[in-house]
């Protein structure tokens, strides 16, 4: 006899029901999984709840990437730089020990106080910084570590130098390079999912998505911007095109849904960084196990899925 | 403000907007030169300024029409069709500005797809349309883009993509920017298949199009003068308070800072594709 | 019963009886072809023969790679760039059809006259040009097409942007990337081969040499400066390290020596290409039947036994 | 002119120069503060200056001392010697430098390797040696380096290598030369084996070491102000008549443009060397 949540999963795929749904195929299976998380959940929601979503993802005092290694990794060693032109601060990357085994970590970085963030670029990344990251993640194919990616971005840095390096071209090769990868990797977003910056760390076997976080094509103030000519109506457009969890969920865009503390991660980084341990943790387990080359498999798969079409 | 990178300029993306800027000029009116022309005049030309060398943009038909041999193009998938999965509502509803874009460009979505032959070499060709809501990516774009690949794939012959896009469709929210991970995932298999892809950058290619399948060409190629950038020229002044040098973002920027193989004029698209269909195709 | 040259060949190699020779296990089957080689020349070269060849290899008038590949390649179509900052024309890369398939080129280019030779930079490229190297390598290897290179550089270029964008790592790189690749690789030393730079796209299956060129681990010049304190004794520094064609065959540096025309290549650029042309596409038959995973476990075997040891 | 490019600054070479500049100071003075101390009192401090900080030149069997765990390192190939394949003569016959080398050194030629185990982690090293014939490689540097990484490889352990060089030894002509692609081989071989290489850089490493296995290991570590650049300064300065930075091809340079992963203090190396060997070691 189906739970309340799973009628609500339900009746919110109905309104799929006279469309094509591409990744229609895999639903029964992933029924449970939804159903899971979708128990912890209150409800579709609302335009407010999706705003609060925005603004916590965007809190200052929100842990970031290096909180979350600093709480998760053991003997975390950084790797710097490109090999070519720079190392980009807005973008870390390097090994450590999770749960005994090495593994490679790549996530953007913002900063505390205005220093470290404008070392930081405030979390935007230059191509340089994309080329880094294929980098260690060429470095846990050779040596078979399993990839984690933490995902916390406004986007990719939108400047006259960052385009003339070819942001647009490093972007879609660190897509690349983790369509390629034989190792298990899992991408988590833990605040800001912004635009391509975002998804160019993100094309991963499991992808996590923190309760709070966000995860969107353009920004709410962008999107505000372009449609109503008025960036302040950044509120409407979050309620429009939706970047909070639940839905991120309910599209198949992500896995599972992350917990964080009451209040959000920053009432408590290290209930935080406990949760997300844990969820990675449990992800790598699930996909450690698999053949390495069924795994990529799937993972293309999954990505060959996404979308809804409707027919003429 | 930080907020709209990998967005387009909003002027580039005046298709999409609701409010379009009205026109400036007529649109057979070259911007380069002020001459103007007759629809026919430009036609004997490919769309291309006799007086100046302005590239006037082209539709993804007439594209189809000057690159393929005549009666090669068999189009498929036509009966593909976005889907308004979030309810999308702006000023009007998301549905309604696909029936309209529909009904203007004759097209189902910004982007046509078919089987071809070039110079007698046969290829796959997916060529975008920037008239159909300003060429955005959403589903139906990265479906089709896809399914050429495959097809490509399963045929031993190579894709050639014709991109005009304002980047990803925002209506079409965060399914929209997993179309970036489909296409590169796209790309990767057919390159598994020892499959080759040719991108032909056209104006305006830029946001998630240029930051993904765009980007993977083998050879990658621009028309002149097109303006091929992840932001917008807007955006990025916004951002960042910087006077923008005049080729910003132009395919000649790009090509001088190693982005691309060759800027190809118009008339040369055709043998330029052929040539490369010769090395890369299947009697390899 | 041996011919004089080859006579001459194992008075030569005898003077390395009381070393252990690294390559020596393959020295039976390599002796017929020195043997070949060395019947067309003319005992062991001076140092006035050697000088002759720095002199040939730095002709002005001597073909470059485009000189070569306008004669030898059909339907070629150059790529341009490094898809990250830069398009070096001191190196060029491209796609054409030779004998009837297709193939990847790279190669050094220096320029005919002066505006040429600055847009050449005279042949000496920056790490972009061996980052655009590794790009069409990869082409090469993605697509089954044979690599072709030819080697013609005074070395890569020795200045502060050079260093600063990573001249060591990026030539360290360009030959790591040839030691990877699957398809059948031929280089082919067409003027001169000038230390690291050179040896950055000339790590292949076959290991061409014409018979004037020079292939060596410094400049004349260099050498003197460095040993007599005096660049004007290059002439001497040549006769002490060797780097004609005659002494790499020796070494087993090279593969084979490529004849040039009456007076040297520029006399006739025409029949040069023509003999170029038949040289590699020999080469290319020899290899092209080899398993790519044999293919490159000998070419990597051929570079394991390069060096001449002496024991304590 | 550019014709010394791929060599190393003459100042750097000049243990392997005819008539070496004679020694500017003592070599336990200081060149950053001017101190002077004792042979026991660098010993103490790794051969750091306590007052500066500066980093004076360590040779390898120093080296190991610092890093391996005592009575860990067993030395291998040690009866490797040089060949003088050419009968290269400038104002003296190569085998007569050699011979004067190792009677200055103690050492074989300019490296020294062997298995250890660093903090308790069992690894190889290979640790070169500047003032044999300043550091530079010839085909028993290449050959050693490479029997430590099959050996790597075959343990299942990583490989340590500590770089001093400059550059490639032209008494062995082109055969010099090739030790470039024979270390770039077997680091392939290296990773096809999923062992990992640690490539320290020490004052100076320039010219082949550098663009070879130097730069390719799966982390790139320097000491504070070493030098590390293809060509060396006074080539660079000469070639180019520009005025260098003053920072002109250090590691601190090198860091800020993106070519190593982490400067590291001399007292510091041990324990990062023992940290990353617990991330790649065998126990993985
Ligand atoms: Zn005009
Ligand atoms: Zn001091």
């Amino acid at each position: 006899m189906p739970s309340e949540a799973e009628i609500r999963l339900r009746q919110r795929l109905s309104k799929l029901a006279g469309m094509k749904l591409l990744r229609g195929t895999k639903l029964s299976g992933e029924l449970e999984r939804l159903q899971d998380q979708l128990e912890h959940l209150q409800g579709e929601p609302s335009a407010e709840e999706i705003w609060r979503s925005v603004e916590l993802a965007r809190h200052q005092d929100r842990p970031y990437t290096l909180d979350y290694v600093e709480r998760i990794l053991d003997d975390f060693f950084e790797l710097h730089g490109d090999r070519a032109r720079a190392d980009d601060r807005a973008l870390v990357t390097g090994i450590g020990k999770l749960d005994g085994r090495s593994v490679v970590l790549v996530g953007h970085q913002k900063g505390r106080d205005l220093k470290e963030r404008t070392k930081r670029n405030f979390g935007m990344a230059y191509p340089e910084g994309y080329r880094k990251a294929i980098r260690a993640m060429a470095l846990a194919d050779r040596h078979g570590f399993p990839l984690v990616t933490m995902v916390d971005t406004p986007g990719a840095y939108p400047g006259v130098a960052a385009e003339q390096h070819g942001q647009g071209g490093a972007i879609a090769r660190s897509q690349a390079a983790m369509a390629r990868l034989s190792v298990p990797t899992v991408a988590c977003v833990i605040g800001e999912g912004g635009s391509g910056g975002a998804v160019a760390i993100a094309v991963a076997d499991r992808v996590l998505m923190q309760e709070n976080a966000i995860y969107s094509v353009i920004s709410p103030e962008g999107c505000a911007a372009i449609l109503w000519r008025d960036a302040g109506e950044a509120q409407k457009a979050a309620a429009a095109f939706k970047p909070d969890a639940p839905h991120c969920l309910e599209l198949g865009v992500i896995d599972a849904i992350v917990p964080e503390p009451e209040g959000g991660a920053h009432e408590d980084p290290d209930s935080a960084a406990h949760m997300l341990e844990a969820a990675i943790v449990e992800a790598l387990s699930e996909i450690e196990s698999l053949d390495p080359e069924e795994r990529r498999t799937e993972r293309r798969a999954k990505y060959r899925r996404m979308g809804v079409l409707a027919f003429a | 403000m930080a907020s709209e990178q990998g967005r387009v300029d909003v002027s580039v993306e005046s298709k999409q907007a609701p409010d379009a800027v009205p026109a400036k000029s007529h649109p057979n009116t070259c911007p380069g030169c002020g001459s103007h022309y007759r629809d026919d005049e430009l036609e004997r030309t490919l769309r291309v300024c006799p007086q100046c060398g302005h590239h006037f943009p082209v539709g993804a038909r007439d594209r189809i029409e000057q690159l393929a041999d005549p009666e090669s193009f068999v189009e498929e998938d036509e009966d593909l069709r976005s889907a308004d999965v979030l309810g999308f509502f702006d000023l009007r509803p998301y549905t309604e500005r696909l029936a309209e874009a529909e009904i203007e460009t004759g097209l189902g979505d910004a982007i046509v797809a078919g089987s071809a032959s070039i110079e007698n070499e046969p290829c796959r060709l997916a060529v975008m349309d920037f008239a159909f809501m300003g060429g955005s990516m959403g589903s139906v774009v990265g479906e089709k883009f896809v399914r050429a690949c495959e097809r490509a794939a399963e045929n031993r012959v190579p894709l050639v993509s014709i991109a005009a896009s304002g980047g990803a469709r925002m209506q079409e929210g965060i399914l929209a920017l997993m179309q970036l991970p489909k296409t590169v995932c796209a790309i990767e298999d057919l390159h598994e298949a020892k499959g080759a892809l040719f991108s032909v950058l056209t104006h305006p290619t830029t946001g998630g199009v240029l930051a993904s399948f765009a980007s993977l060409g083998d050879v990658v190629l621009a028309e002149p003068g097109a303006l091929m950038s992840f932001a917008g020229p807007r955006v990025v002044a916004q951002t960042t308070r910087e006077k923008l040098p005049d080729d910003f973002g132009l395919a000649e920027s790009n090509y001088r800072f190693g982005h691309i193989d060759a800027i190809v004029p118009r008339d040369e698209l055709r043998p330029t594709l052929g040539r490369l269909l010769r090395l890369f195709g299947a009697e390899q």
